[in-house]
């Protein structure tokens, strides 16, 4: 399996029914591929919609209804469209159930580096900041290490995109619980040992009795 | 009197240094007509805020390929690599603000508020040089009011009084900016005749609308 | 002419050519009777709507169209409605022109009291210390006397509604400008002296050269 | 699983000595039938945030007749005799807000903002107790966020996800306790398949919803 889909296959399993949900462009995005069956959620772009839906088919793009990458959206029957004000007062105010986001770096801390890389890459912050400060639950979705880099580290070198705790981190190796007490691996990949994802971890990480692997089968 | 007037006039107005709050996401809900003039016009020194600069050749960013801007109040540039350019390069003055207290901070301003008291950004470089303040054992973030000479918009339609409505995600920061613009000028998709907009669908009342422009050659797609 | 006429029509003459007005209830309401021919002005009314008219005839009241004092209104073409946080955004962010507002008492630094009486009459401030904090121009309409007693003070003693100086004072005998030099009596009612205005306040006027009559007419 | 409840139902998920933000102006907006159902049941030691109290036998009033409220935030009381006699007498606390204060407050609370920067109140008895803060040389009183067991609202629509819209000055302060309550109840006029609302014209996403209540013998008039 592709290790991207591996990340959004496992978060998928994190969304509950009826949910609100705040997808981050990129990887993030194709979470809401991999729903199980059976359940609602709802998705929120920050751009000022609750309800979003799959790109339509060709020819049926609607010119105003865009995600927050500027590309074109369907909208479920029963969405909602508001303004910046309210899109981000659902976020701050504790009414996003979850967002999934992308992840430069995390740390023993489980705080979150994603939006800059001083002196190379300054995109800002979007609502990345909003997001990891305001929502009921916070779901990193990144590859483990870059090039052969740790991203799972003792302390973020990169600015901190919020000094919030994550609730949860999804990699193509392992699924990771920050806690007071520090980072726990909670699940691995299929076919990953315990010893190869603390080889490609900086961070310590806390390895309970069992580590079970993801539930997420063997193909879509 | 009419609040009516041609994109070349409602330009006209804008003087070279002014700031201008600009709606739109992504160049979606953008005044793209306005924003066309003010580069024929070469309007310049430009304080541009709003939610990002788009992309090269559209929207906000042909403000900045035009290099009328000279400074930048935005979430986010990742989109538009010439801004990113011209801001390494000290070309542009970029000043980063996350997406929800940029929002907070020109309502604020529009509204009257001394400013916005946010979680976000708590224990960042956002917080630099600001103050905070705990309310209730939480620590806020103090980020100030927002306004502007202009407000810029694009709506669905204006009624002849100035009543804007809106369409789906092209609202963004449009409603918020009318609030906090010294003349706010709307660009709408449509113009129909008062009372075509229910009271009730009314999401910018006429009292905030100084201007809208008029259908014109360059209308339509 | 009634004293509330008199003070309704001068008030009148202050408003402007589309400029956005609030009415206190009670006799600042009936200024809209007054307004002179061809000027339009939008009334607005706190509880969320600008475009309000006057009581439609018997049998077309609007269940859900009332003002803030509860009465059936009704509404021009062009009215928008909006919640509460807009209505008092658009007082408090300087966009409404007008405000009139009844008072218990002014004084000589232009301070308005018109919300408590302590210990014996607690309405509550409602939207009139946002009113007076926000408005562009404040008026103040009301009766120059109460009961023999003067309501024109050196110095307020009931609680004050806001700090800020009102523009203008309009009472059955005068019109007084509140400056930063003190109270500047600007016009006389008809038939009434400068004795009798300076007989019926406390506070100290200051009296230019000429103060005319108004210019109210005679009748409506 | 339906948001549609029963009044009663409704009502029975409230506790003596619950909070509760209820929209409404002088009535005009108020859950009524939910009101009613209070009163039947008996609710008491109940703390309410609403822009007023209404009057004798009316809305709000009928909770403040009953002697249900021990303690209430309100911006104004002067049309309820019975509310300043009890306030007088002691038999209730009343907390005298200013209503553009009152508003941005209970906004505050439901997004996540930590208070509110307003000149309101200033220098007045308002500000007794409050911390000021100078913003750019003007001074602003410091109110903090509200927030409420339950927001109990009326509406126009509600369709079958919660999705709400509002009718005219009905609307006032409900759509801002839909975001500050910890279970919102809205009390529809009409009750409409998932759609007919158009993205829009909704007033409060059905994610801010937790119930309505389903129409009954004693709805309709």
């Amino acid at each position: 399996m592709d290790d991207k889909v591996t990340i959004a296959r496992r978060v998928a399993l994190e969304l509950r029914e009826g949910d609100l949900v705040n997808l981050g462009i990129g990887l993030p995005t194709t979470v809401a591929r991999y729903l199980p069956a059976g359940v609602t959620v709802h998705f929120q772009s920050e751009n000022g919609i609750i309800g979003m839906a799959p790109v339509p088919e060709a020819g049926l793009e609607a010119e105003f209804l865009t995600d927050a990458g500027g590309g074109y959206i369907g909208a479920v029957p029963g969405a909602a469209a508001f303004d910046s004000c309210m899109s981000f007062g659902l976020i701050r105010g504790g009414h996003l159930d979850v967002t999934v986001l992308g992840g430069l770096q995390v740390d023993e801390l489980g705080q979150l580096a994603n939006w800059m890389v001083p002196g190379k890459m300054v995109p800002g912050m979007g609502g990345a900041m909003d997001l990891v400060s305001g929502a009921r639950r916070v779901i990193v979705a990144m590859t483990h290490t870059a090039k052969g880099e740790a991203k799972v580290l003792k302390r973020c070198t990169l600015p901190l995109t919020s000094v919030r705790r994550v609730d949860l981190l999804v990699t193509e190796l392992a699924v990771i619980e920050p806690t007071g007490e520090g980072l726990v691996l909670r699940e691995r990949a299929p076919g990953v040992s315990i010893e190869q994802v603390i080889a490609a971890t900086e961070a310590h990480l806390i390895v309970p009795e069992s580590v079970p692997e993801m539930a997420i089968g063997a193909a879509v | 009197m009419s609040k009516a007037v041609s994109v070349t006039r409602a330009v006209e107005m804008v003087p070279d240094g002014a700031s201008l709050l600009i709606g739109g996401f992504m160049g979606v809900g953008s005044p793209h007509r306005v924003i066309a003039e003010l580069v024929r016009q070469g309007r310049k020194d430009l304080t541009v805020i709003a939610n990002d600069s788009a992309r090269p050749g559209f929207g906000i960013g042909q403000l900045i390929d035009a290099r009328l801007v000279r400074k930048l109040v935005t979430s986010h540039i990742g989109t538009n690599p010439e801004t990113q350019r011209q801001m390494i390069a000290g070309e542009t003055e970029v000043d980063l603000v996350p997406q929800g207290t940029l929002a907070e901070r020109i309502r604020a301003g529009g509204f009257g508020l001394g400013g916005v008291l946010t979680p976000t950004g708590v224990g960042t470089v956002v917080a630099e040089g600001k103050r905070t303040i705990e309310v209730d054992g939480k620590v806020f973030l103090l980020e100030e009011p927002l306004k502007a000479d202009f407000a810029l918009l694009f709506c669905r339609r204006a009624d002849y009084l100035g009543n804007l409505d809106y369409f789906l995600t092209a609202r963004n920061f449009n409603p918020l900016m009318a609030t906090a613009g010294g003349t706010v000028i709307a660009e709408p998709n449509e113009i129909v005749p008062t009372g075509v907009i229910p009271p009730d669908e009314v999401v910018t009342p006429h009292v905030l609308v100084d201007h809208f422009i008029e259908k014109g050659a360059s209308h339509g797609r």
